[in-house]
C-alpha cells in the first residue's frame, strides 16, 4: 500500500516537472521574439489580422538575413481574450521562451494586465492600437495614435470643414472613449461649442440594439448641421451603423466620424449604406505611395499563400500598419544598438526616423509614443477609404493628455531599468 | 400574413422600378458638353476664386448629370489624365494587387476608352490629382446641393430641400423652393420645401418692422409639425435677443415650441412601442428554439447560441454563392434562398449533436450544459478557421431602409421583416405542435417517454426529430440577425443569457409563455431606456440592469415563469 | 348516518360558534374546498379527527384521498376554507411550521434517501430544533441511538441500518419511511396507502404497527385495499369525487348503497 | 490513515503534500521558476472557489451560476485595499485621502475641473486597513448571497431557474462594474498594485509566500468543508440536494439551509477571490461574464461533482491543461478543449473523481480475483 502511494506521489512529481518546467534552449542563429495576440474569443476578431502581420514581418525580415544575422523566431501564444492570461503568457514568453522582444495586445485592460510582467522583468512591448492615453512605461512603445493624434484633428475637420455645430459623442462605456470624449468635450467647449449641444452617451460591451440611440440621434439632428463622434468598439458598430441607414439617417443628415472602424471592420459590415461616413487614422489602405502599395501587395500575398481566412480579399488598416512597423522599428533599433539588450535598444528607438508603409514617421524622443500623421477619410462603396484631409507633417503624441492635466504636471513614467541592490 | 408578403413584394418592385434608367438622355446637346468640360478642365487652374466660381456656374447649368461629377469632385476622384479630365471612384486590383484606376467620363459616366478599345485603366499612381482644398470642397457642396434642387431624383431633391432650410442658408435656393413647394410632383418635397422656407423665414434676422412674418413662421411650422423646427426654436428662446422683439414674438415662440413638443412625444411613443415590439420579436425569435430543445426536451443547450451562428454564416455562404455565380440582378433573391439553408442547415448541425452527444444526457439535463459548452467551443473555432471573423452580410436591398407611416414616424422595412417572420415562425410552431400527428408524438414523447414507447412511437426518432426542429429555429434567428448585427462565429454568445432568460421568465414549456416575456421583456426595455430622472438619463446600460433586476424580481414571485407546468408533474 | 347528519354534527363544533368545541378535535377543517383548473378535487364541508383515533379514508382513485392529504400538511394550498389542528389556524403556514406542530406524513411512495444508510435516515427524523446551527454536531446522543435502534429493530431493519437506502427492498424502504415518521412522533401521523406493493406477510406486520401506534398518537391511514382496512378495523371515511360520501364502521359501509356504487359503479 | 479513504481523497491530499514539499523543493532547486509557482497559486485560489461551488451544487443540488461574482467581489476587495497602497502618483484629495492610480485614470469629474477635485469615493475607504478587508472580503459575498438565497430559495425557486437567476445577476454585475461612474475603474479593473500589508508584491519571497498562504487556505478550506459534510449538517444536505420537499414534512426548512450553505460558499469564493488578487496584480470586471461563471461550474463537473476532492482537481486540472494548450497549440486548443468537455461528459459522468475510483475499484477487483 506504501509502495502504491510512493508511486503516485512520483508519478505526479514527474508531471509536475514536465508539465511546469518545459525544456528550455534555443538555438544560437535565431532570436526567439513574442506575439501575445488573441486568437479566439472575443478579441480574435481584431487581433488575428496583428499576428498574420507580424509573422509576415519575420518572414520578410527573415528573408533579408535577419537581425543582426540571426533569423528571427517568433513565438505566437493565444491569450484567448482572457485578460489574467495576458500576463501569464506575457511571462512565459518571457522567462520560458526568452524571447528578446514582445508585439501584442489590443484591448487597454489587456496591456494593462501584463504592464507589470514586462516592468517587473524589464521587458519590451510594442503596442500597435489607438488608445486613451494617461500611461506612459518605459517597457512599451506604443506605435499607435495616442488621442491627440487622433481626437483632435478629427473634431477640427468637422467644424471647420464641415461646419458642424452640434455634436453626439457616442462610445463604448469603456475607458478608451470616456477619456477621448473627455478630451473631445474639453476641446468642444474652448472653441465655443455651446454645452447644449454637446451629448455624451455610452452603451454596454457587445451592446446590439440600437433603436432608442438612433432614435435620439434622429431628434438631435433634425435642425441640422449635427454629426456623431462615436468611439463605439467592436461587434457594437454592425447594428449600430445598420440600424443608422435604416432609420432613414445618411451621412448627409448627420455624417458619423469613427475613432475605432478601420477597413478590417468595415469588411464585416453592409457598406453601401454608409457612404460618406467618415474616420480619423494615422494611415490608410488607400495612402497613395508605393511603399504602401508593396506593403499592401505583400500583405495580401501573405494572406493568400498561407490560405489564411479571406484570402488577398484581407485589407490593411491603422493597427495593421502599426503593428508591422513595430517589427521594423525594433529592428532598426537593435542593429543601432547592435545588441539585443533591452536598455540600449530602448535608447536606441529614442528619435529614431524610419520609413513605415504609410510614409516616414519618427519615434519620439523621450515619450515612448510615435510621431505620425493624422489622416481623415471617408468611407467608399468597396469599404476602402477615400482620404478627405490630412496633417500638415507630423503629429507630435503627448502621453498624458493635456487636456486632463490643466497644470501640466504629468506623472513620471513607470517601469524602465531595474536599479541594482 | 398574405398583406405583408404582399407589403414587402410591393417595396421590393418599387424600389427596383426607382432606380435611374442609366443614360437614358442620348440626345444630349454635344455642344452644351463641350461648353461644360470647357468650364469643368478650369478647376484645374490655380486661382481658388476662379474655381469657386467655376463650381457655381456649372451648378446653375442644373444639368442632373453635374451631380455625380460635383460629387467624385468634392471627394476628390477627379483626375487629370494626358490633360483630359476623367473621373474613377473606385480602383480595381490586378493579381499582383496593383492598384488600377477605371476611368469614366465626368459628365456621361460612360468608360473613357483606351488604346486597345477596351475602358482605361491606367495604374493611379499615373493620374495627376486635382483634388480640391478645403474652401474648394465647401464651395463644391453648396454648388452640389443647389444643383440638387432640380435633379430628376426624389431622394436627391428631398436631401437637397431639407439642407437648405438649415444654416447657413443658401440665398440662391430660395426661388427654387419656392417654386417647388408648389409644383414639385412629390408631396413630401412640397411639404419640406415649404418647411424649409419657413425654416429660412424664422431663422433669418430681419429689420423690426419686418418681423411680424418672421414670428408668424413660428406658429405656422407648429401647424405642420415640424420636428426640425424645434431645435431652431428652442435656441431662440435660449438665445433671448427677444427684449426687441417683445414678449408677443416670444409668446408665440413658445406656444409653437408646447404644440410641436406635443407631436414629438407622440411620434416617441410610436416610436418605443414599436422598437419594444421589435426587440421582442428579436428574444422571441431567438428564444423559440430554446423553448423546444430547453423546454420540451430540458436539454440546456448552450450551444443554442453557436446553432444560431452557423444560420447565420449559411446566409453569409448563400449570398457568397450569389455574389460570385449568379448574375447581380439576382442578388437580393440570395435572402429568400438563405431562409429555408439556414434552418436546414442549423437543423442539420443540430442533428449531429443530438446523434453524438445530447441523446446521451435526456436523463442527466445539468451535464448537457458541459457537453453542449464543449460543443459550443468546437462550432466557434470551426467557423473561425474556416471563414475568419471578418465577414460582412450585406442585406438585400428590399430591406433597407423604411417606411414612413405617418409623419415623423419610420419603421424600418428590416424590423417590420423579423416580426412578420417571428409571428411566421410561431404560427409554424403553434401548428405543428397541436396540429399534427408528428407534433402529438412530439408532446407525448417529452411527457412521458416510456409511455410513448410502449405505445408504438419510434422515440428515438422523435427526439432527434424535435432537437434538430428546435435548432432549425435557432438557426432562423442567426439569419434574421444579419438583418441588424454583425456576424462573427461567437455572435451566439451575446445572446445565449438573454435567450435562457426570455424562456424562464415565460415559463417552461409554454409557447404563449415565450411570446409574453419575449414581448414584455423588449418592451419593457425600450420604454426605460430613454426615460428621464432629473438629470439622469436611464441608457442602455441602466435599462438593462433595470431590466435584469426586473426578471430577478419576477422569478421571486412566480419561481416557475409566468406559464408555470401545472398538475401532479409540476414538483417533479 | 348519512352525509348532511355526519355534517350537521361536526357544525356544532364550527369554532365560529365555538372554538372550545373544535379543539375536541385533533384536526379539523371547514369548509374546505381545492380547485384546479376549474375542477373541484376536494369539497369538504366540516370533517374531523379526533385524539388518539385511527381514521381510515378510502375512496376510489381520484377521489382527493392524497389532496386532503396535502391540503393538512400544507403541501397544497385551498382554495377557501380553513384547517385547524388543536384549535389553532393553519391553513397558510409552512409545511415546516406545520410539521413542527406535530403532523407527520408518510407519501405514497416511499420517499427515503436512497444515498443515505438507514440510520443516517432515521436520524434525519430525530425530533428536535431544526435550526441549521444545531446541525454542526457530528452525530446523535445515546439515547437517540438506542431510540433508533429500538424501532429498527421492530421493523427488522436493525441489520440493515447502515446500508445505503437504495440497497433495501420496496418493504423495507416503506417500513423506513414509517419508522423514520414513527420516530419524529408527530402528534398525528398521515399515512398513505402504506401497504401498496407489500407481501401478505409485510402488510400484517404494517397493520399490527399502525395498530401499536393508536394508543399515543392519531393517526389517518389513507388505504385502498380493503383486505388491509378491514385488520386496522378502525372508523372509515369514504371519500368521492371530492366530497365525503359516508363514515363508519367497515362492514357498514361495504353495506352501504352509495358507497358500492362509488366503487364499482358506471 | 488514507487507506480507507476514497482514492480521489487521497489524491488530493497527495497533491497538497506535492504542493507542500514538491513544489517548495523543485523552486529552490531552481527546477521551476516563481511564475511557476505564482500560476499555481492562483489555481489554488480557484480551487477554493470551487470548492465552495461544490458544497451547493454538489451537496445542496443548487446549480449556481454566480460563484464568478462572489469571487470577484472579493478580488475587488482585495484590489481596493491593494489599489489604496499601490500606485507610484501621488494624487491626495481635500480629505487628504491617496487617490488610487488606477482609480485616478478614470476619473469621471467633468470637464473643466481640475484633477485636485476628484475624492476617493467613501465606499473605497473601508478597504484602507487589511484586516477590515480581509472581513469584508468574506463577508460582502456571504452577504449578497445570503439576500439572494433568502428570497430565491424562500419562493422555491429551483434548478434551472435558480441558475439563470444567478446568471442574471452576474450580468447585471458586470454591467455595473464596466461602468465608469460606478468609480470602480470600469473595465481597465484595478491594478497598478505595489505592495502588500508592506511587502513588496513583485518580490520573489513575497510570491512564494502568498502561494504557501494560498495552499494552506484551501488545505483549511477542503478539511473543513470534508468536516462539514460529514456532520448530521452534510446529511441533510444531501436530503435537500435529494427530496427537499419530504424533508419539509419533517420540519425542515430547506431553505434556511441553503441559504446557509449559499452563503458560506459565497464566503469561500471572496476567499479565492482574496488570494488570487495580490498574486494576479490585476483585477478586472471580466470575472463576472457569463464565460467565467460558467467555467466554475465546469470545473467541478469536470473534477467530479459533489466530491470535493473533485472540485480541486478540476480547477487544477482545466486550468493547467488550459495554460499549457494555450501556448503549445495556439490555433487548436479550443478544439481539444471541446472535446475534452463533451469526453468527460459521455466516458467519465463522475468526472476525474470517479475515475480515479474507478481505477481503484478494478484494481481491488483484480487483486480479488488473483487471491
Amino acid at each position: 500500500m506504501l509502495k502504491n502511494y510512493i508511486k503516485t506521489i512520483g508519478v505526479l512529481a514527474l508531471v509536475g516537472v514536465f508539465g511546469l518546467a518545459k525544456p528550455l534552449g534555443q538555438a544560437a542563429d535565431t532570436v526567439k521574439i513574442g506575439v501575445l495576440h488573441s486568437l479566439s474569443g472575443t478579441m480574435a476578431i481584431s487581433e488575428t489580422s496583428l499576428k498574420d502581420v507580424v509573422l509576415m514581418a519575420a518572414e520578410e525580415i527573415n528573408k533579408k538575413g535577419g537581425v543582426l544575422g540571426k533569423k528571427i523566431e517568433p513565438v505566437v501564444v493565444d491569450p484567448a481574450s482572457d485578460w489574467p492570461l495576458f500576463a501569464e503568457k506575457a511571462k512565459e514568453l518571457i522567462n520560458q521562451h526568452k524571447v528578446a522582444v514582445t508585439f501584442g495586445c489590443w484591448t487597454s485592460v489587456s496591456r494593462k494586465s501584463c504592464l507589470p510582467v514586462f516592468e517587473e522583468y524589464n521587458q519590451l512591448l510594442f503596442y500597435p492600437v489607438q488608445y486613451e492615453g494617461e500611461e506612459q512605461s518605459l517597457n512599451v512603445f506604443y506605435t499607435a495614435a495616442s488621442p491627440n493624434q487622433q481626437l483632435i484633428p478629427a473634431a477640427e475637420y468637422m467644424m471647420g470643414e464641415l461646419g458642424m455645430k452640434k455634436f453626439y459623442l457616442l462610445g463604448t462605456d469603456y475607458v478608451f472613449p470616456r477619456t477621448a470624449n473627455k478630451v473631445l468635450k474639453a476641446f468642444l467647449l474652448t472653441k465655443g461649442v455651446p454645452e447644449a449641444n454637446i451629448i455624451e452617451e455610452y452603451t454596454p460591451f457587445h451592446h446590439q440594439d440600437y433603436q432608442t440611440i438612433v432614435g435620439k440621434i434622429k431628434k438631435f439632428a433634425a435642425g441640422g448641421n449635427a454629426c456623431v463622434l462615436s468611439t463605439i468598439n467592436g461587434d457594437s458598430n454592425v447594428p449600430f451603423y445598420k440600424e443608422f441607414a435604416n432609420q432613414g439617417l445618411s451621412s448627409d443628415d448627420c455624417p458619423i466620424m469613427a475613432f475605432s472602424v478601420a477597413e478590417d471592420e468595415l469588411r464585416a459590415m453592409d457598406v453601401p449604406p454608409l457612404v460618406g461616413h467618415l474616420a480619423a487614422w494615422n494611415y490608410f489602405q488607400s495612402v497613395r505611395s508605393s511603399d504602401n502599395r508593396k506593403f499592401v501587395r505583400a500583405f495580401k500575398s501573405y494572406c493568400k499563400k498561407n490560405k489564411l481566412p479571406g484570402g488577398s480579399k484581407r485589407v490593411t488598416d491603422d493597427p495593421i500598419e502599426a503593428a508591422y512597423f513595430g517589427v521594423y522599428v525594433w529592428k532598426a533599433a537593435v542593429e543601432k544598438a547592435g545588441t539585443f539588450d533591452v536598455d540600449k535598444v530602448r535608447q536606441a528607438v529614442y528619435g529614431l526616423e524610419f520609413d513605415a508603409p504609410g510614409g516616414k514617421k519618427r519615434m519620439h524622443d523621450s515619450n515612448q509614443h510615435t510621431l505620425k500623421p493624422v489622416y481623415v477619410g471617408e468611407i467608399l462603396k468597396n469599404g476602402q477609404f477615400k482620404i478627405v484631409w490630412e496633417s500638415d507633417g507630423l503629429v507630435s503624441p503627448d502621453s498624458y493628455s493635456r487636456y486632463l492635466h490643466p497644470d501640466g504636471d504629468y506623472p513620471k513614467p513607470t517601469g524602465g531599468p531595474k536599479k541594482k541592490g | 400574413m398574405r398583406h405583408s408578403l404582399a407589403f414587402f413584394m410591393a417595396v421590393a418592385t418599387g424600389w427596383m422600378l426607382s432606380q435611374p434608367v442609366a443614360a437614358a438622355d442620348s440626345s444630349a446637346d454635344t455642344a452644351n458638353d463641350t461648353a461644360l468640360l470647357e468650364q469643368m478642365a478650369k478647376l484645374a487652374s490655380d486661382d481658388a476664386a476662379l474655381r469657386k466660381q467655376v463650381l457655381f456656374d456649372l451648378a446653375k447649368s442644373g444639368d442632373s448629370r453635374l451631380e455625380a461629377f460635383l460629387e467624385n469632385y468634392r471627394s476628390g476622384s477627379v483626375y487629370l489624365w494626358n490633360g483630359q479630365i476623367v473621373v474613377c471612384t473606385e480602383t480595381e486590383e490586378d493579381e499582383d494587387f496593383n492598384e488600377l484606376a477605371p476611368l469614366t467620363h465626368p459628365l456621361t459616366g460612360e468608360p473613357v476608352l483606351g488604346e486597345d478599345g477596351n475602358q482605361a485603366k491606367p495604374d493611379i499612381l499615373d493620374l495627376e490629382d486635382m483634388s480640391p482644398d478645403r474652401a474648394g470642397r465647401l464651395a463644391a457642396r453648396s454648388a452640389l446641393f443647389l444643383l440638387k434642387l432640380s435633379s430628376p431624383d426624389r431622394e436627391s431633391r428631398l436631401v437637397a430641400v431639407k439642407k437648405s432650410g438649415t444654416p447657413p442658408y443658401n440665398a440662391e435656393s430660395i426661388p427654387f423652393l419656392t417654386d417647388m413647394a408648389e409644383n414639385d410632383p412629390d408631396e413630401k418635397i412640397q411639404f419640406t420645401a415649404r418647411e424649409s422656407l419657413l425654416l429660412i423665414r424664422l431663422g433669418t434676422d430681419v429689420p423690426l418692422g419686418q418681423a411680424q412674418e418672421r414670428w408668424a413662421a413660428a406658429g405656422q411650422l407648429a401647424g405642420m409639425k415640424s420636428l426640425r423646427a424645434l431645435p431652431v426654436l428652442e435656441e431662440l428662446l435660449r438665445d433671448g435677443g427677444f427684449s426687441k422683439h417683445g414678449q408677443a414674438a416670444r409668446e408665440q415662440c413658445e406656444n409653437a415650441v408646447a404644440s410641436i413638443n406635443s407631436h414629438q412625444s407622440f411620434v416617441n411613443w410610436v416610436g418605443y412601442v414599436f422598437q419594444g415590439l421589435s426587440l421582442g420579436s428579436i428574444l422571441i425569435i431567438m428564444a423559440l428554439g430554446l423553448a423546444i430543445t430547453f423546454g420540451l426536451m430540458g436539454v440546456i443547450n448552450m450551444a443554442h447560441g453557436e446553432l444560431m451562428m452557423v444560420g447565420a454564416f449559411t446566409t453569409y455562404v448563400i449570398q457568397q454563392l450569389f455574389v460570385n455565380h449568379l448574375p447581380e440582378g439576382l442578388f437580393n433573391w440570395y435572402y429568400v434562398v438563405a431562409l429555408p439553408s439556414a434552418f436546414l442547415a442549423a437543423a442539420f448541425v443540430g442533428w449531429l449533436i443530438e446523434l453524438a452527444v445530447v441523446r446521451h444526457l435526456y436523463r442527466r439535463p445539468l451535464e448537457s450544459l458541459l457537453a453542449t459548452w464543449g460543443v459550443s467551443i468546437l462550432l466557434i473555432q470551426s467557423a473561425r478557421l474556416i471563414f475568419g471573423d471578418n465577414i460582412g452580410v450585406n442585406s438585400p436591398t428590399w430591406l433597407v431602409g423604411s417606411a414612413e407611416v405617418m409623419q415623423d414616424v419610420n419603421l424600418p422595412y428590416n424590423r417590420l421583416f423579423i416580426i412578420t417572420l417571428c409571428a411566421l415562425c410561431v404560427a409554424m410552431i403553434y401548428t405543428l405542435i397541436n396540429r399534427t400527428k408528428l407534433g402529438l408524438r412530439m408532446r407525448a414523447t417529452m411527457q412521458n417517454r416510456d409511455m410513448a414507447d410502449s405505445l408504438g412511437v419510434n422515440t428515438r426518432r422523435i427526439d432527434s426529430y424535435t432537437f434538430a426542429f428546435g435548432s432549425g429555429l435557432a438557426g432562423l434567428a442567426g439569419y434574421a440577425l444579419t438583418l441588424i448585427g454583425g456576424v462573427t462565429p461567437d455572435m451566439g454568445q451575446n445572446y445565449i443569457v438573454e435567450s435562457f432568460l426570455v424562456v424562464v421568465t415565460g415559463g417552461v414549456g409554454e409557447l404563449l409563455g415565450v411570446i409574453c416575456s419575449g414581448l414584455g421583456l423588449g418592451v419593457a426595455t425600450k420604454v426605460i431606456e430613454p426615460m428621464q430622472f432629473g438629470d439622469f438619463t436611464v441608457e442602455a446600460i441602466w435599462a438593462k440592469v433595470f431590466v435584469l433586476a426586473c426578471v430577478v424580481a419576477f422569478i421571486q414571485f412566480k419561481p416557475a415563469g409566468l406559464f408555470p407546468p401545472k398538475g401532479r408533474l409540476a414538483d417533479v | 348516518m348519512n352525509t348532511t347528519e355526519l355534517i350537521a354534527e361536526y357544525r356544532e363544533f364550527s369554532p365560529r360558534i365555538n372554538r372550545i368545541g373544535a379543539r375536541d378535535f385533533l384536526l379539523f377543517v371547514e369548509d374546505l374546498t381545492a380547485v384546479f383548473d376549474g375542477f373541484k378535487a376536494v369539497d369538504i364541508g366540516a370533517w374531523g379527527v379526533k385524539r388518539n383515533e385511527l381514521r381510515v379514508v378510502i375512496g376510489p382513485n381520484g377521489a382527493g384521498k392524497t389532496t386532503l392529504c396535502d391540503l393538512v400538511s400544507g403541501k397544497t394550498r385551498p382554495t377557501t376554507g380553513t384547517v385547524f389542528f388543536e384549535g389553532d389556524d393553519i391553513t397558510n403556514e409552512l409545511e415546516a411550521d406545520i410539521a413542527l406542530r406535530g403532523i407527520g406524513r408518510k407519501f405514497q411512495t416511499p420517499r427515503v434517501y436512497d444515498s443515505l444508510t438507514t440510520f443516517e435516515n432515521m436520524e434525519l427524523a430525530l425530533p428536535g430544533s431544526r435550526k441549521v446551527r444545531r446541525f454542526f454536531g457530528r452525530s446523535a446522543s445515546s439515547a437517540e441511538n438506542e431510540k433508533i435502534v429500538q424501532i429498527l429493530e421492530r421493523v427488522r431493519l436493525k441489520d440493515d441500518r447502515h446500508t445505503e437506502a437504495k440497497h433495501l427492498s420496496h418493504g423495507q424502504r416503506q417500513w423506513l419511511a414509517i419508522s423514520m415518521l414513527i420516530l419524529s412522533s408527530p402528534k398525528l401521523l398521515l399515512v398513505d396507502e402504506p401497504a401498496a406493493g407489500l407481501t401478505d406477510l409485510e402488510t400484517e406486520l404494517t397493520a399490527e404497527l399502525l395498530l401499536e401506534l393508536k394508543d399515543e398518537h392519531t393517526v389517518i391511514v389513507i388505504e385502498h385495499d380493503m383486505d388491509f382496512v378491514r385488520q386496522l378495523d378502525s372508523k372509515v371515511t369514504v371519500l368521492n369525487e371530492g366530497r365525503i360520501l359516508a363514515e363508519g364502521d367497515i362492514n357498514e359501509l361495504t353495506a352501504n348503497e352509495e358507497v358500492i356504487e362509488a366503487y364499482l359503479g358506471r | 490513515m488514507f487507506r480507507d479513504k476514497p482514492n480521489h481523497v487521497r489524491c488530493v491530499w497527495a497533491l497538497f503534500l506535492f504542493g507542500l514539499i514538491g513544489i517548495p523543493a523543485l523552486y529552490f532547486s531552481g527546477t521551476i521558476s516563481i511564475d511557476t509557482v505564482n500560476m499555481l497559486g492562483r489555481y489554488l485560489a480557484f480551487a477554493i472557489a470551487a470548492i465552495g461551488l461544490d458544497l451547493i451544487w454538489g451537496y445542496c443540488g443548487v446549480l449556481s451560476l454566480c460563484q464568478a461574482l462572489f469571487f470577484a467581489l472579493g478580488g475587488y476587495a482585495m484590489g481596493m485595499y491593494l489599489a489604496h497602497h499601490g500606485g507610484p502618483e501621488g494624487i491626495v484629495d481635500k480629505d487628504g485621502w491617496k487617490l488610487p492610480a488606477c482609480l485616478f485614470v478614470v476619473y469621471p469629474y467633468e470637464v473643466g475641473e481640475a484633477p485636485g477635485d476628484a475624492m476617493v469615493p467613501w465606499f473605497w475607504k473601508p478597504f484602507f486597513s487589511l484586516p477590515l478587508t480581509v472581513l469584508l472580503g468574506m463577508a460582502l459575498p456571504g452577504v449578497v448571497a445570503a439576500v439572494i438565497g433568502y428570497f430565491g430559495f424562500r419562493s422555491r425557486v429551483r434548478g434551472v431557474y435558480f441558475a439563470i437567476l444567478t446568471q442574471a445577476i452576474t450580468v447585471a454585475g458586470w454591467l455595473v462594474f464596466c461602468m465608469n461612474n460606478m468609480k470602480l475603474c470600469g473595465t481597465n479593473g484595478l491594478t497598478r498594485f505595489n505592495t502588500i500589508a508592506g511587502f513588496e508584491l513583485s518580490s520573489h519571497g513575497v510570491k512564494f509566500g502568498l502561494y504557501l498562504l494560498t495552499l494552506v487556505c484551501l488545505i483549511g478550506v477542503f478539511c473543513f468543508c470534508r468536516f462539514l459534510v460529514s456532520t448530521r449538517l452534510g446529511r441533510v444536505l444531501v436530503a435537500v440536494r435529494d427530496d427537499e420537499t419530504n424533508l419539509r414534512f419533517f420540519g425542515y426548512k430547506p431553505y434556511m439551509f441553503k441559504m446557509f450553505v449559499f452563503a458560506l460558499a459565497a464566503a469561500l469564493g471572496g476567499l479565492g477571490g482574496m488570494l488570487y488578487t495580490p498574486q494576479m496584480g490585476i483585477i478586472t470586471p471580466e470575472y463576472m461574464t457569463a464565460k467565467w461563471s460558467i467555467l466554475f461550474v465546469i470545473w467541478v463537473a469536470v473534477g467530479g461533482r459533489g466530491t470535493l476532492s473533485g472540485a480541486v482537481l478540476g480547477a487544477l486540472g482545466v486550468n493547467l491543461v488550459y495554460n499549457f494548450l494555450t501556448t503549445s497549440w495556439p490555433e487548436a486548443w479550443p478544439f481539444v478543449q471541446g472535446l475534452l468537455f463533451v469526453g468527460v461528459v459521455l466516458l467519465f459522468p463522475k468526472g476525474i473523481a470517479g475515475l480515479l475510483d474507478l481505477i481503484r475499484f478494478k484494481r481491488l477487483a483484480k487483486r480479488n480475483v488473483e487471491a
